[in-house]
């Protein structure tokens, strides 16, 4: 299934746009999303430090999605960097 | 009874307003309001800051709002107004990036609801701010990761920043 | 440095200003206001209320206002600018009884100092208030004595009105 | 001496001018003072609570008193009952 991930913050650095398609197989939980990400950084994104990825989260319009969540098929998905609000 | 404002300003379309923020948490039956305004700094660990810019995902944000909204109210209401309001886009030195204000019929709790909202906007709020700098360089602030954890009343303990 | 700004306001010359006060304490280089705004309410002990009437010793209320900015600033300061403003005669309800805003480099001393300094107001100024209830009787309200002790930073320890 | 006393809050129910004269001895305390406004008390104010005194605190423009200290000679006294601002 195709997931477009938005992006927030210092990923924007990277992907101008803020936003991203990715494929993940049907049923993928938030840490395969995680895992697809990651992979995609590293080929795309050479500059963005790893840790970014580590410390970021993923959520729905709604909530922050654990990691054993699946990947919600209707709407998009967002990764949070650490957040500075205020 | 919930009654709460939440809103995120496009530095765009306009400005926070303070006093619309005391306006509406107001009411005949309530005796303290408590209010808090952060602004944009000159300064940010020594270096000179001429302006912020605030990336936010709005959905999650003002869903995120009304989820505080609702545990203040659960805390220290049900008599409880409460103002939520964050800037969004480029800001200068002085502008306001967020107002936060709580009314209750006693002070002690408006104080409480204050505190503890602009507490969980700060460490839960999916809001980024990329601090510029005079010498032309620009740095994402360091912040809260909200990996692991669900967004909890006390989110905040611990915290200093 | 203190930067403090201290007032009573007759009702029968001015109302407060909460605006004035958050100009007052804003700074380039504080990024917290803590404001607190004192109304006056429609009921109290359950008995509905038309207005308060505020008895003030104004030069020692001035001098004790200054002293309480001078316990804030050497608790929080020395970066700290205090706004404390308390209204004097015949209130109706809705009216501005007292303004309290501090401003601060970090949110967390502005808190701080704005607590402290409502609370000092509030049992250690001399103020007096009488209400007026809506079936025509007036009463002073029980207050706080000051015998026996001196003002102290932490003179509010213990108290919950 | 004669100390011109400063009456605030429930004390203007009992004397609507606020202000009163009293005779103290040369070097009377705060405490010898308070004795002299009990005993003006209960001549002239009837209605008066006598623990509304009792709870008083007596103040120069600048600071409370204590109960050993010397009545200030110039300027006037203050009876503060117990406060009620905010």
């Amino acid at each position: 299934m195709k997931i477009e991930v938005k992006l927030f913050g210092a990923f924007c650095d990277h992907q101008p746009d803020a936003r991203l398609e990715l494929e993940l197989a049907d049923g993928a939980t938030v840490a395969d999303l995680r895992r697809a990400l990651e992979a995609h950084a590293v080929d795309h994104w050479p500059g963005l430090k790893p840790e970014l990825l580590a410390y970021s989260a993923f959520a729905s319009e709604r909530a922050v999605l654990r990691e054993a969540e699946a990947v919600p098929t209707c709407g998009s998905v967002a990764v949070l960097p650490p957040v500075s609000g205020g | 009874m919930v009654l709460h404002h939440c809103a995120i300003v496009d530095i765009a379309e306009g400005r926070l307003d303070p006093s619309a923020a005391l306006a509406f948490v107001s009411a005949p039956g309530f005796g303290g309001i408590a209010m808090f305004v952060g602004r944009v700094r000159d300064l940010n660990h020594g270096r000179a800051v001429t302006g912020v810019s605030y990336d936010i995902y709005d959905a999650l944000a003002l869903n995120g709002f009304a989820d505080i909204a609702a545990r203040c109210n659960a805390g220290f209401g049900p008599k409880l107004r409460l103002y939520i309001a964050h800037a969004k886009g480029r800001l200068a030195v002085g502008d306001l990036a967020v107002v936060v204000a709580a009314g209750t019929p006693h002070r002690d709790e408006a104080f409480r609801a204050c505190r503890q909202a602009i507490e969980e906007v700060k460490h839960t709020s999916p809001i980024w701010k990329q601090e510029h700098y005079a010498d032309g360089d620009s740095a994402w602030s360091e912040g809260c990761s909200l990996c692991g954890h669900e967004p909890a009343a006390n989110a905040y303990a611990g915290h200093s920043h």
